[in-house]
């Protein structure tokens, strides 16, 4: 493996990401699985970064899972996202960053079709008019909330308490990073190193310390599959793409995986318990599964946050075993606890500061 | 092998249905290749398919069974190449002069063989 | 007084315009950018269809090329194209002004950078290679993987930046079918034990005995042929190759592990052909490559009168269609220069 | 010929989605759903491409478009621009339209999809929502997810959302007006309409089938498509 | 003086032969099958016997077959077989007319020389002792063909001669040493007594005059003895074992038995009557086109006898039949090569023997039908009622101008029929038989029939002679089977069709199938005279060429069809026609790539001729005169 080469790539995929002003736009599933990534990203942009983040009361869900369901029409989808983007520009805002992939995919998609068929942004302009009265801008810059986190990756590896290391064997953590296939895959040029050998959360692994490991099956999708999760019948599917990654990353004895996607980490780390309970198998080291990640949790760690404040303790994968290996300062009894209420969190759900 | 605790969650583990080609015996191939080495000419144009008597009452493709056979997917084949006729349509139009007669014959003798010598 | 032409570029076509024009009495001045004449035949081992040595074909042009007519420059660019009335004024890097009558373009081509073709990770995983480091290794006839071995199992992948929109090029580059047979079986021959497998979309045999030579890898060589774009190549934990292709003939996906990957890079407009696109004002095509007035009757003629195209500056050609397409510039100067407009 | 394939060009996706296809088989080759599924993408652009309106008729009625993930890998790599997955969510979108849908296994699932996706996003504001992600549909995802059920409300209170609450932050209530802003874009959109329509043809499927189909998705007929797999669909 | 020691090598390997013989015919006769023991039987009293005895006198002893073939070879054959037939029956009379007493043990007779030295200086005893000379004279004759032929085969008129193993070397030195050791031995025996002939008389006397012929003598006859017992006792392991296993096959065969379809006496009886005489090789297109030398019928025969794998060697023959046309012993033998491919599919897998290429009539009603197991796909649709059925074959839709011009005659004629494999059809499975595979072949046989019989026709008419043999030997169908050509025949001749005469030059090439393979030699023939100038080639009816394309071969190449082919063609056209006609849709095209001659079938050729004037719609005439037709 040459990195080089790698590098070369990268170069050659550099997106633009805004620096400050960003209108925040929240994941349908993250809220409901990984509701911590979510605080998480405010409090390192508002607290660490100190970036103006506005998260508007009013805004919806893009609709993605759907129109990706195939039960939301495309006209919709898109009505629906110019409703949002009109209540971006209301709120003053051009930087658009949403939380989600599947949403960041369809807004580049639907950004994309408006380039190519203006008719089409026309017919949607009027249909937003008739149905809500509103009118909306384009925005500016359209990043993931990965892209702006992977943006100041420096700022937060200097206010780091922790580095992604072995603290027994001095060696840095071996991390699998799984990238949204909605992120780049459609949009080569749309994401942070492209859609081969994107460097959006591997610029924040090695950044933090740990050291990204490649494998065959890196680029396949988790396999949600939307109507592939979404209806029981067809989870089998859904299941076997996981597998499929395990298998071959396996041999490389991953420490943890990062993930910047709403469902991939869920079910990563579902999907490992479902393979132990069906067929006794396990992937990580020493029969443990391997712990996953969002990349605002791993951010969280780096920073110091309290595990359990990040809401690790929603994960079915433990993920204590990446805790010790850094040495990271924890309560395991508090791991359940629900009593504690944290200070910070009060001003992070509320108001827009 | 860790006692499976909980099973019911309403669906099974799909199987992958590539071509493992690293996995997959090719012995069966090779059999052939040795006796009829007009087997390695085929550019796989589909003649003999256009043409197949079977192939006009019921799904088969030779030239489909030809490259699984190449590829060692053998389980397939097995069945399927007992509905040839040996009408022997397909190695007169074979623009390759394949003797496609010949290794159908000699693809089932394999698979005969097969079991009784374990090739 | 002599006439003087001027040719840019000293690879095969290059080199048999020179000829041609000195020793009709013309002077040459051969610029090329190279320390040596001969581009790409200089990497390329054997020739397709019969498996000459190329240097036999190289011999030729440097006999047809020593002539008292042609004065040579080496590590030479053109920097400046400029016509006054009925001259050509070309000043080289090294500040050299030549005034000619007549410009020939022979800038030839580049193969495709195979690089740009991120999901084979040519430049990334060890032993992915292209074409052109393959004849590299049958010079030196030692086949190994960069960890010294000899590979058992190796993969060919055609239309490696051709008939692919995503690195923008929509034409087939016409030649690489025929070397990927080519080298197939140059490796069995140098490699008895090995697997040779060709990777295809469409097997574009059409030259003299390409088919001829298609068959004999199949029947004597026994290399295996599979139809499907390659998807994907990675490395694993062993640095052997996984692809992922689909056995489109057979309606399934199909992974292999490889030891090596060689990838058919098409050829492409070369990069000083677009150079000097630019500063002299020709035209191209669609395709990046010189566009001649007219492709079916004057296939030499630039849409500047007095500069004519020799060879592969202006579609992917091999090296006998590039010769007779350098000698027709010649004929196309020849004409050009007696009727007197300069 | 070619009525179909007409109605197909209708949908922006699918103008986008092909061009010309050389059945280079680069988008079977990584798709994921190829690699399970009994599932060929070439083998559907090819057919599609044919413009006859039987084959599309057939694929419109048939299993194999539902086995499709929509993770795109297929336009990364197509070598002539195309995106078989485009493709695919427009013959599903036709195959709605015209009630096809409801003649396949998988097709039928989009009920299933529309009453709980489909429903929470009119009535929540989210596509998924907590509530309605039962340990009873969802056993894969394990012990944890019964904690987190059990203890929503403390646990979103504890990591700091603002579980059903006014303003901003994590699984808040939506307003009912912006609600209705969804419910109106909806009916000017079509949204509504396609809702419509996987409703009453699944219904009179469910009464072909002869199995009871209520409101919601506590009945024998949603079970019946939510859980049913005939195995025929994988190798 | 009466006995002598050097006799008894002879006796011994006389005595020897006769019990062996004797045995091995008991065991043969058991393993008969109860009819062929009958058939036997009665043959062994009727007048089979009296056929078999001339049989024998003309073939075995004459070689009449090979005389005709080659007249050098049959020569030889002839001088052999019947010379020393005659020396044993004059040399019996002579013992015992001039013996010491009657009925002599066989040795007097082989040696009278020796125990008579001084018989026959005069007379009647002269006379009788030339006659003895002359017929040694004649077998010494025989036998320097038999030696030069051995080495330079050609000189016999022979391309190739079978090769040897080493049993057979040494038979064959002993039989070679057996008539010249008696002619020395007689000849120093006369000239130390100055008696003998021609031959041994003079010869005698002149090496008695340079030799001590007396002392030289009684050697010869030791050497002469001694040959004679090494060749009987060796008899049975060698190629020689055909002489007496001829006479039972000739009785065997007279008596109306038939090879059947599985390995039995009358197989084994062939097997060993082969005298590995060589003419099956060069009757071989493999041999003298394609150069294949190791797998006519006279290989499998020996390798039969020596039990060895003939799997090869079987399954690398196009069935053309030419040998058995030509073979001077008249073994079945492709029949033969049938049951070993058969037998080499039960190798490979177990199944009872299905009753099919070649059977015999009490089988048939036995016979049980199958399930399909293989072909369980196929869907039978009932074929439309109709007199006549016509079923064009895989390789006629492979041919689409015989199709056509079969449907052009059809509709002329105005019969009533059905085109019953218009959409394609079902193989006739004879390709399945020639490949060994009766169970399946059995499968689609079944499935036709049940069409044909649905069908309710009276005829049915086949444009291929692969699909007309089977159907005329293994399908129980009460229709009676046509081929095109014997169809057109009656067409013509009833005047359902009118016909114009085409100034067009034709040579006739008749099908394996057809020709040899089912005996329709004449009516092909016919046709074409009625409608063009028909010539005649050196390669006609039993001895016409095979094409190459025969399925029953899966061995050879490619090249090596197309070798067979041309060379077939070349000799066809010689007299460059305008058209190379033919009556099968395989012969048609094979011929088509290996010769610039056009190659028209003959229902092309007829079709071409076709008068078209509407004709009085569903006469049914024909069908009477189709049936008397039937009855050839």
């Amino acid at each position: 493996m040459k990195l080089e080469g790698k590098k070369a790539i990268w170069s050659e995929y550099q997106k633009e990401i805004a620096d400050d002003k960003f209108f925040y736009v929240r994941s349908c599933i993250r809220q409901n699985f990984f509701p911590g990534s979510e605080v998480a990203f405010l409090r390192i942009m508002r607290d660490v970064l100190k970036k103006d983040v506005y998260e508007h009361p009013c805004h919806t869900t893009c609709s993605g899972i759907g129109y990706h369901g195939d039960v939301v029409p495309v006209e919709t989808a898109m009505t629906v996202v110019a409703r949002q983007f009109a209540l971006m520009t209301e709120a003053g805002y051009s930087n658009y960053i949403p939380s989600c992939i599947t949403s960041f995919g369809l807004y580049t998609e639907i950004l994309d079709t408006w380039h190519h068929f203006p008719e089409v942004e026309e017919k949607v302009r009027k249909q937003l008019k008739k149905a809500t009265g509103r009118e909306f801008e384009k925005p500016k810059n359209l990043a993931h909330a990965s892209d702006v986190i992977y943006k100041f990756r420096k700022e937060i590896a200097a206010k780091a308490k922790y580095k992604l290391i072995n603290k027994n064997t001095g060696e840095p953590l071996k991390v699998v990073d799984h990238i949204g296939c909605h992120y780049a895959k459609m949009f080569p040029s749309k994401g942070v190193g492209g859609a081969e050998y994107p460097y959006v959360l591997a610029g924040m692994i090695e950044e933090w310390g740990g050291q990204i490991i490649d494998y065959p099956e890196r680029r396949h999708c988790c396999g949600f599959g939307f109507r592939q999760y979404l209806v029981q019948a067809n989870r089998g599917f859904s299941v076997a793409c996981s597998k499929e990654k395990f298998e071959s990353m396996k041999p490389f004895k991953p420490d943890m995986i990062i993930t910047n996607c709403p469902g991939c980490p869920m079910f990563l780390d579902r999907w490992q318990y479902v393979i132990n309970e069906m067929e006794g198998k396990r992937y990580g080291q020493n029969g443990e599964g391997i712990p996953v990640f969002t990349y605002e949790e791993v951010a969280g760690l780096v920073l110091g946050y309290d595990p359990w404040d990040l809401g690790l303790q929603m994960h079915q994968t433990d993920c204590e075993p990446v805790l010790d290996k850094i040495g990271i300062e924890y309560s395991p009894e508090d791991k359940y606890n629900l009593e504690v209420i944290p200070s910070h969190t009060k001003n992070h759900n509320l108001i827009n500061v | 092998m860790v006692s499976h605790k909980m099973n019911n969650f309403g669906f099974k583990i799909s199987q992958g249905r590539q071509i493992d080609y690293d996995s997959n015996d090719r012995r069966i191939a090779n059999y052939i290749y040795e006796r009829e080495p007009s087997f390695r000419l085929c550019i796989e144009c589909g003649g003999c398919s256009a043409t197949c008597t079977t192939g006009n009452h019921t799904k088969f493709s030779l030239r489909e069974l030809h490259i699984l056979i190449k590829r060692g997917e053998n389980k397939s084949v097995r069945q399927d190449l007992k509905k040839c006729m040996l009408c022997g349509k397909c190695t007169m139009v074979c623009p390759r002069g394949v003797n496609t007669r010949n290794v159908v014959i000699l693809a089932k003798q394999a698979f005969q063989k097969s079991d009784e010598y374990a090739i | 007084m002599k006439k003087h032409v001027v040719v840019i570029g000293g690879g095969v076509a290059g080199l048999e315009v020179a000829g041609q024009l000195s020793h009709s009495g013309i002077e040459v001045s051969l610029i090329e950018k190279e320390s040596k004449t001969g581009g790409h035949l200089n990497n390329w081992y054997k020739l397709f269809p019969d498996r000459r040595k190329s240097s036999e074909v190289k011999e030729y042009l440097d006999r047809l090329s020593q002539n008292q007519g042609i004065s040579l420059l080496t590590n030479t660019t053109i920097e400046g194209f400029h016509r006054n009335r009925n001259k050509f004024l070309i000043t080289t890097n090294k500040g050299k002004e030549l005034n000619a009558d007549a410009v020939i373009v022979a800038t030839g081509f580049d193969l495709f950078k195979s690089a740009r073709k991120e999901e084979y990770g040519y430049g990334i995983y060890d032993n992915v290679i292209t074409s052109a480091d393959l004849e590299e290794k049958f010079r030196r006839e030692e086949i190994v993987l960069v960890n010294g071995s000899v590979p058992e199992t190796i993969g060919i992948i055609h239309c490696v930046g051709s008939r692919d929109e995503k690195v923008g090029n929509f034409y087939c580059s016409k030649l690489c079918c025929v070397t990927a047979v080519k080298q197939a079986i140059e490796i069995r021959e140098q490699l008895p034990e090995s697997k040779v497998f060709c990777f295809y979309m469409d097997m574009r045999m059409g030259g003299a005995f390409y088919e001829e030579l298609y068959r004999e890898a199949q029947e004597k060589w026994g290399v295996n042929f599979i139809r499907g774009k390659v998807s994907e190549a990675s490395e694993t934990i062993d640095d052997k190759l996984t692809i992922k292709v689909e056995d489109t003939l057979a309606g399934r996906p199909l992974k292999m592990k490889l030891d090596m990957l060689v990838l058919m890079a098409g050829m492409e407009m070369s990069d000083g052909g677009k150079k000097i696109a630019g500063i002299g004002g020709l035209r191209t095509g669609e395709n990046r490559f010189f566009a001649a007035t007219d492709n079916h009757t004057s296939s030499n003629k630039s849409n500047i009168e007095g500069v004519f195209y020799a060879g592969t500056c202006t579609a992917p050609m091999n090296i006998t269609e590039t010769i007779s397409h350098a000698r027709s510039a010649v004929l196309e100067v020849i004409d050009f220069l007696k009727d007197g407009k300069s | 010929m070619g009525k179909l394939y007409d109605l197909l060009l209708e949908d922006v996706r699918f103008e986008e989605g092909l061009n010309a296809c050389m059945n280079c088989g680069v988008c079977t080759a990584i798709c994921p759903a190829a690699e399970f599924y009994n599932y060929d993408p070439r083998k559907i652009v090819d057919e599609v491409q044919t413009k006859d309106d039987e084959k599309i008729t057939e694929l419109l009625k048939s299993e194999t478009i539902w086995y499709c993930g929509e993770c795109m890998s297929c336009k990364t790599r197509c070598p002539r621009g195309n995106a078989p997955g485009l493709i695919i969510m427009a013959l599903r979108g036709l195959s709605q339209e015209l009630g096809y849908f409801v003649e396949s296994e998988k097709g039928r699932q989009q009920l299933a999809i529309k009453r709980t996706v489909g429903d929470w996003i009119l009535s929540t504001g989210y596509c998924v929502y907590l509530d309605g992600i039962t340990v009873a549909m969802h056993p894969e995802q394990g012990p944890v997810w019964e904690w987190v059920q059990e203890n929503k409300a403390d646990l979103l209170k504890r990591l700091g959302g603002n579980y059903k609450g006014d303003g901003p932050g994590i699984l808040r209530k939506i307003p009912e007006e912006t609600l209705d802003e969804l419910r109106k874009i909806f009916e000017v959109t079509g949204g509504l309409e396609r809702y419509e329509k996987i409703e009453s043809f699944s219904k009179s499927k469910a009464k072909e089938m002869n199995l009871e189909l209520t409101e919601g998705i506590d009945n024998e007929y949603f079970r019946h498509i939510y859980k049913t797999n005939n195995g025929t669909h994988t190798r | 003086m009466q006995f002598d020691p050097f006799v008894i090598p002879f006796n011994i390997g006389l005595y020897f032969i006769l019990i062996y013989v004797v045995a091995r015919s008991i065991l043969w006769f058991r393993d008969l099958s109860k009819p062929d023991k009958l058939r036997l039987q009665r043959g062994f009293f009727g007048n089979a016997f009296a056929l078999s005895l001339k049989e024998i006198f003309m073939e075995s002893l004459i070689h009449r077959k090979i005389l005709k073939t080659n007249l050098r070879l049959g020569y030889m054959h002839m001088s052999l077989a019947f010379g020393w037939f005659l020396l044993i029956f004059f040399g019996t009379i002579e013992a015992d007319i001039f013996g010491v007493k009657h009925l002599n043990a066989p040795y007097k007779a082989i040696f009278f020389r020796f125990f008579h030295p001084d018989h026959g200086r005069m007379g009647f005893e002269a006379a009788y002792g030339f006659l003895m000379d002359l017929i040694l004279a004649f077998i010494l004759s025989g036998l320097l063909l038999a030696v030069i032929k051995r080495f330079y085969s050609k000189i016999v008129g022979m391309k190739k001669t079978t090769r040897l193993k080493l049993t057979d070397r040494i038979a064959l030195t002993s039989l070679w040493l057996i008539f010249p050791s008696r002619l020395l031995a007689e000849s120093f025996t006369s000239g130390a007594y100055g008696t003998g002939s021609f031959l041994t008389g003079s010869l005698g006397n002149w090496l008695a005059t340079f030799l001590p012929a007396q002392q030289l003598a009684y050697p010869f006859w030791w050497l002469y003895s001694i040959s004679l017992g090494t060749f009987f006792i060796l008899l049975p392991i060698t190629r020689y074992m055909h002489i007496p296993t001829e006479l039972f096959l000739i009785f065997m065969r007279n008596s109306g038995i038939k090879t059947g379809d599985k390995a039995g006496t009358y197989t084994e009886v062939q097997t060993y009557s082969c005298s590995s005489c060589g003419i099956c090789i060069d009757a071989c297109q493999l041999n003298f086109s394609a150069g294949i030398t190791n797998i006519q019928s006279a290989y499998l025969m020996k390798a039969i006898r020596n039990n060895d794998d003939v799997s090869e060697i079987a399954h690398n023959c196009l069935m053309c039949g030419r040998c058995d046309q030509k073979c001077p012993v008249g073994i079945e033998l492709s029949p033969i090569r049938m049951i070993q491919r058969r037998e080499g599919e039960a190798e490979n897998d177990i199944r009872n023997i299905y009753k099919g290429y070649f059977r015999s009539r009490q089988t048939v009603i036995s016979e049980k039908s199958p399930a399909s197991v293989n072909y369980n796909f196929l869907r039978g649709n009932d074929p439309a009622k109709a007199d006549i059925l016509y079923f064009a074959g895989c390789m006629t839709h492979l041919t689409p101008t015989i199709k056509n011009s079969m449907i052009k005659i059809l509709d002329a004629s105005g019969v009533n029929y059905s085109f019953i494999d218009e959409q394609g059809g079902v193989c006739c499975g004879r390709p399945l038989m020639l490949a060994g595979q009766d169970k399946e072949a059995r499968e689609l046989i079944n499935f036709n029939s049940q069409m044909i019989w649905k069908s309710g026709a009276r005829t049915l008419v086949t444009s291929c002679p692969i699909c007309y043999k089977i159907f005329k030997e293994s399908y129980y169908l009460d229709v009676e089977v046509l081929h095109h050509t014997q169809f057109i025949k009656t067409l013509i001749d009833d005047g359902l069709v009118k016909l114009n005469f085409l100034r067009k030059k034709v040579v006739y090439h008749s099908p394996c199938d057809l020709g040899r393979g089912s005996l329709v030699y004449d009516e092909p023939k016919e046709v074409l005279r009625h409608v063009s100038k028909l010539e005649s080639s050196n390669f006609e009816d039993g001895n016409s060429l095979c094409c190459g394309g025969s399925l029953a071969n899966t061995k050879i190449s490619y090249a090596d069809k197309k070798k067979i082919a041309c060379d077939a063609a070349m000799e066809l056209t010689r007299n460059s026609p305008d058209i190379l006609a033919t009556a099968c849709p395989l012969c048609k095209k094979t011929f088509s790539a290996a010769t610039n001659t056009r190659v028209a079938d003959i229902s092309e050729i007829v079709a071409e001729a076709l008068i078209l004037n509407p004709v009085k719609k569903n006469s049914t005439i024909h069908v009477a005169s189709l049936k008397e037709l039937a009855n050839i």
